[in-house]
């Protein structure tokens, strides 16, 4: 089964890293295939960043994503500009912190849209005291959710992806977000 | 018998001589004096890898007994600094024109010199393009004549030496061919000098240049060169219009400066455990 | 030991290069190639090898073919607008036989055109970019394992015919990130050294000559004139001209065989055949798989040699297929290499996408029903 | 004795320019090939400074030097490669 997940937010939040580790996890440690894009260019250095990815049991050919399964939206502009092509039913996970809700209600509700909110943002300040590491929290979130890639798969590919000697921080933040759905 | 022939011959490629270029070309005598530079400054012959680019000057390769790379107009410095980089035991030695180098090659020029390259530049600058017919080039005096400037340029030509130097060449000087000696002399110093190295020779191209600007023998061009010249030195006391159309010759740059493949080989030494394979490309498995 | 990594295009072919023994570099940074540059920035060091960011492409393309005489196997890697400044020093590889390995990611063209975005505008150049007349070899690789793959091939082969090679990749490939293998062990073809230095011949009209390197004392003089078998200029003669270049054509030619390479889906029974290579082979299969779901007999022929053009094997598809489909992201350039062989048997059609996304599987789809309506 | 290579030579006078002891006159007849050549009509002013046989630009020019040129006399000793390559 294919599955096409986007991922996007402002720049500097790690939302391409986000996008990398959710391919590699799947590709690399849950034996399936994966292809990650993401955008380029002046779109890419500040304003909306977008990276997505298609995970499958099967070969991949088409590598882009045409109509998002899930997509996971880490900045109320990012969410406008791409949530129109949002499949009919299919997941969107929201970081509350950073958006403007009642924009969205009326799409929500017509295309038939399950909603998951993960205040990211707000568990990255809070708990782990560390506001970069918002975008694990949220893979953390969306592990949990949507099931996409395994729980160790991520965990794997988070301590393959980010820094050394800043494994532990980003594990605990991945773990936050997890237990926090 | 072969005592009675000049003994810069057996350095060449005999089978191809006599050469291309016209009678009285300066080109030849900067053959010798590189000949006899290189054995002053006591370099394995065999060593030797000559590069130039396109232009009566870049023909120089093609008969002297070496490995030799006659490649695209203006460009033959990269090649050079490819050809170093790859193989930095190499004396790797460009020959170029005043056109090659300094018009279409000029960005290339520059950058060897700011780099500090390990290679020798030897620019034979004849003021004019000689193997597409005389016009005129950036090293063409104002007012001077060309095809191309049929009513005498109005161009401010580029001063070759100094710009290498500014762009920060180690080692720059400049001559004329009547000033053979000085010429050997510099050659030798540009081979030993382990860094970017340019000497610019001042040399007659009766052919075109003379012809177009009333100096229409050798003789006649060596002659106006010898009572143009004005050392380097001599330069600050005399007066602005003392200087006007002299040609200053002398040495424009000489210092060390840390040189740019022995920078890549201490980067290779540092990351691995050696400085980079020579040949790599011959071996079966890496 | 084998390894699997989750990266770039552009980074796994910086990884092929490494494999392959290429260990001289030299490159500008230009959107969307850099990555293949920066890789080997970072690699090169640690693998022995130099790496050295040139002024422009034109040196660019002069130091990798200097790089080659010194004895490194030798690369760069561009997009559009560096492979046009880099095609008068492509010609010289050409002419004085130097194995060279081009790279060009492509993006939107002509001109600076789409900086980030896809294209595949550059395919004729990369066949005529330069003057005169010589056989390019290029590859097309559609995935990120391919674009490893390929890059190793381009090597073996620059080595195998002493010719420039060109990795004619797009933004897509370049930019996106898969799973790759690189297994331990990879065939990698190394470069003679003439046996003895006497008499030795450089430029023997007897096919494939062995390359020395430099300072080997075989005093080669290598040049961009025409050429005698030393390596002579005897520009001036006709005869030399004339057997030099046919020559430098016929080693690309007569070898045809062992370099062209295709990969065929479904090809036998179809009676549309859709052709592609790159990015958009991706969309073509995809459509060629829901077509064939909806009963439709189709298939679809990718080139992964553009060049030499795979003209038999174009030829045999068209005996079947009575509609042949080429998919590429410019306005035409395969398309009418695949019309000037299979026109006698096949209609053709053109999906040419322009505009810097690849061709959606959808869109093919819409064709291949509409050629094949009944 | 000063040697000059008639095939090589294309009659640009620069010995004859260049030599401080004016050793060097110019043939008033040409050549098969219509150069007008120099001679060493004065060979006995000859200081065998070699100036001329550098500045030749044809390698037309031998001066036979027994003592003071460079390359017979120094390259043997530091130099095999360079002495030795038309042998090999």
């Amino acid at each position: 089964m294919r599955e096409d997940i986007r991922i996007a937010g402002f720049g500097g939040q790690g939302v391409i890293l986000s996008g990398i580790i959710v391919g590699k996890a799947a590709s690399l440690f849950d034996n399936k295939n994966a292809v990650q894009t993401q955008s380029y260019g002046p779109e890419a250095r500040g304003g909306a960043s977008r990276c997505e990815v298609v995970i499958s049991d099967e070969t991949i050919d088409y590598p882009k994503v045409q109509n998002p399964d899930i997509f996971v939206a880490m900045s109320h502009e990012a969410l406008m500009t791409y949530i129109d092509d949002l499949k009919d039913g299919g997941t969107l996970i929201i970081d509350p912190g950073t958006i403007t809700e009642s924009e969205i209600e009326e799409f929500v509700k017509e295309h038939n849209i399950k909603l998951y909110r993960a205040p990211a943002t707000e568990i990255a300040t809070n708990e782990i005291k560390l506001k970069i590491v918002a975008n694990i929290v949220m893979i953390g979130a969306f592990v949990k959710i949507t099931n996409a890639i395994s729980k160790e798969a991520a965990i794997k590919a988070i301590e393959d992806s980010v820094p050394s000697g800043t494994e532990e921080k980003n594990i605990q933040a991945f773990e936050a977000g997890y237990n926090f759905v | 018998m072969p005592d009675e022939k000049s003994p810069f011959l057996k350095y060449l490629r005999e089978d191809r001589l006599p050469t291309i270029f016209c009678p009285g070309c300066g080109i030849g005598t900067i053959i010798n004096s590189f000949l006899k530079g290189v054995n002053e400054a006591e370099l394995d012959f065999d060593n030797l890898a000559l590069v130039s680019g396109i232009g009566c000057s870049s023909r120089i390769p093609g008969y002297i007994q070496s490995d030799s790379l006659h490649t695209t107009h203006g460009r033959a410095i990269s090649f050079a600094t490819g050809l170093k980089v790859s193989n930095s035991d190499l004396d790797v030695v460009v020959f170029t024109g005043d056109g090659d180098a300094a018009s279409i090659g000029g960005n290339h020029l520059i950058h060897a010199a700011r780099r500090n390259i390990n290679l020798t530049v030897i620019c034979i600058n004849n003021n004019i393009y000689g193997m597409t017919g005389g016009q005129i080039s950036p090293t063409s005096p104002k007012g001077s004549f060309g095809s191309t400037a049929p009513y005498g340029t109005t161009d401010n030509p580029f001063n070759l030496a100094e710009l290498v130097a500014t762009a920060g060449a180690s080692y720059s000087a400049r001559w004329t061919t009547l000033k053979i000696h000085h010429v050997v002399r510099s050659i030798k110093d540009a081979l030993k000098n382990p860094g970017f190295s340019f000497v610019e020779v001042i040399s007659q191209c009766p052919t075109y240049f003379g012809r177009k600007n009333k100096l229409r023998s050798p003789v006649d061009m060596i002659s106006y060169m010898k009572n143009n010249t004005v050392f380097k030195a001599q330069v600050p006391s005399l007066s602005r219009k003392e200087l006007e159309g002299k040609i200053i010759v002398g040495e424009f740059a000489n210092t060390k400066k840390p040189e740019f493949v022995e920078n890549i080989k201490e980067l290779s030494k540092s990351k691995s455990d050696s400085e980079p394979i020579q040949n790599s490309a011959y071996l079966e498995e890496f | 030991m084998v390894k699997e990594l989750f990266i770039q295009g552009n980074e796994a072919c910086a990884e092929g290069a490494l494999k392959a023994g290429c260990r001289f570099f030299a490159g500008y940074p230009i959107t969307p190639s850099t990555e293949v540059a920066e890789t080997l920035a970072i690699k090169l060091p640690a693998y022995k090898g130099s790496f050295v960011q040139m002024e422009d492409e034109i040196g660019a393309a002069g130091a990798i073919i200097g790089g080659s005489w010194g004895g490194s196997k030798s690369m760069t890697a561009t997009s559009g607008p560096g492979f046009s400044l880099m095609q008068e020093n492509i010609g010289y590889a050409f002419m004085s036989e130097t194995p060279i390995v081009i790279v060009d990611v492509q993006r939107g063209s002509p001109s600076t055109g789409q900086p980030t975005m896809v294209g595949q505008g550059d395919m004729m150049q990369a066949r005529w970019g330069s003057h005169g007349d010589y056989e390019p070899i290029a590859l097309s690789p559609s995935s990120v394992q391919e674009f490893f793959d390929f890059t190793v091939e381009a090597f073996n082969l620059a080595e195998k015919f002493r010719t420039p090679v060109f990795v004619m990749a797009d933004e897509i490939v370049g930019h996106m990130r898969e799973k790759i293998i690189i297994p331990d062990k990879i065939d990698i073809v190394p470069r003679k050294m003439p046996e003895s230095q006497k008499d030795f011949l450089p430029f023997k009209n007897n096919g494939i000559n062995p390359m020395p390197s430099f300072g080997e004392g075989f005093d080669i003089h290598v040049t961009g004139l025409t050429h005698d078998e030393r390596g002579y200029p005897d520009a001036n003669n006709p005869k030399t001209h004339d057997t030099l270049v046919r020559r430098l054509s016929s080693k690309i030619l007569d070898n045809k065989k062992d370099i062209v390479s295709t990969q065929k889906d479904f090809c036998e029974e179809a009676d549309i055949v859709v052709v592609s290579y790159g990015a958009p082979f991706r969309s073509a299969l995809n459509a060629v798989n829901i077509a064939r779901d909806d009963g439709l007999k189709v298939g679809s022929f990718k080139l992964n040699t553009p060049w030499p053009f795979p003209e038999a094997e174009i030829r045999e598809i068209s005996k079947n297929a009575s509609h042949i489909i080429v998919v590429e992201m410019n306005l035409g350039q395969i398309y009418w290499e695949v019309e000037r062989v299979a026109c006698s048997n096949s209609k053709t059609h053109l999906i040419g996408k322009i505009g810097g996304e690849i061709p959606k599987p959808n869109e093919i789809l819409a064709e291949i029903k509409k050629v094949g309506g009944n | 004795m000063i040697n000059i290579d008639e095939d090589l030579c294309k009659g640009c006078h620069l010995c004859v320019f260049i030599c401080y002891k004016n050793v060097y006159a110019v043939s008033l007849k040409p050549n098969k090939k219509g150069v007008l050549l120099p001679y060493p009509k004065f060979e006995k002013e000859c200081t065998k400074c070699g100036d001329c046989e550098l500045m030749c630009p044809d390698q037309a020019i031998d001066v036979d030097i027994e003592t003071h040129w460079w390359v017979k006399e120094k390259d043997s000793k530091f130099n095999p490669n360079f002495n030795n390559k038309k042998e090999s």
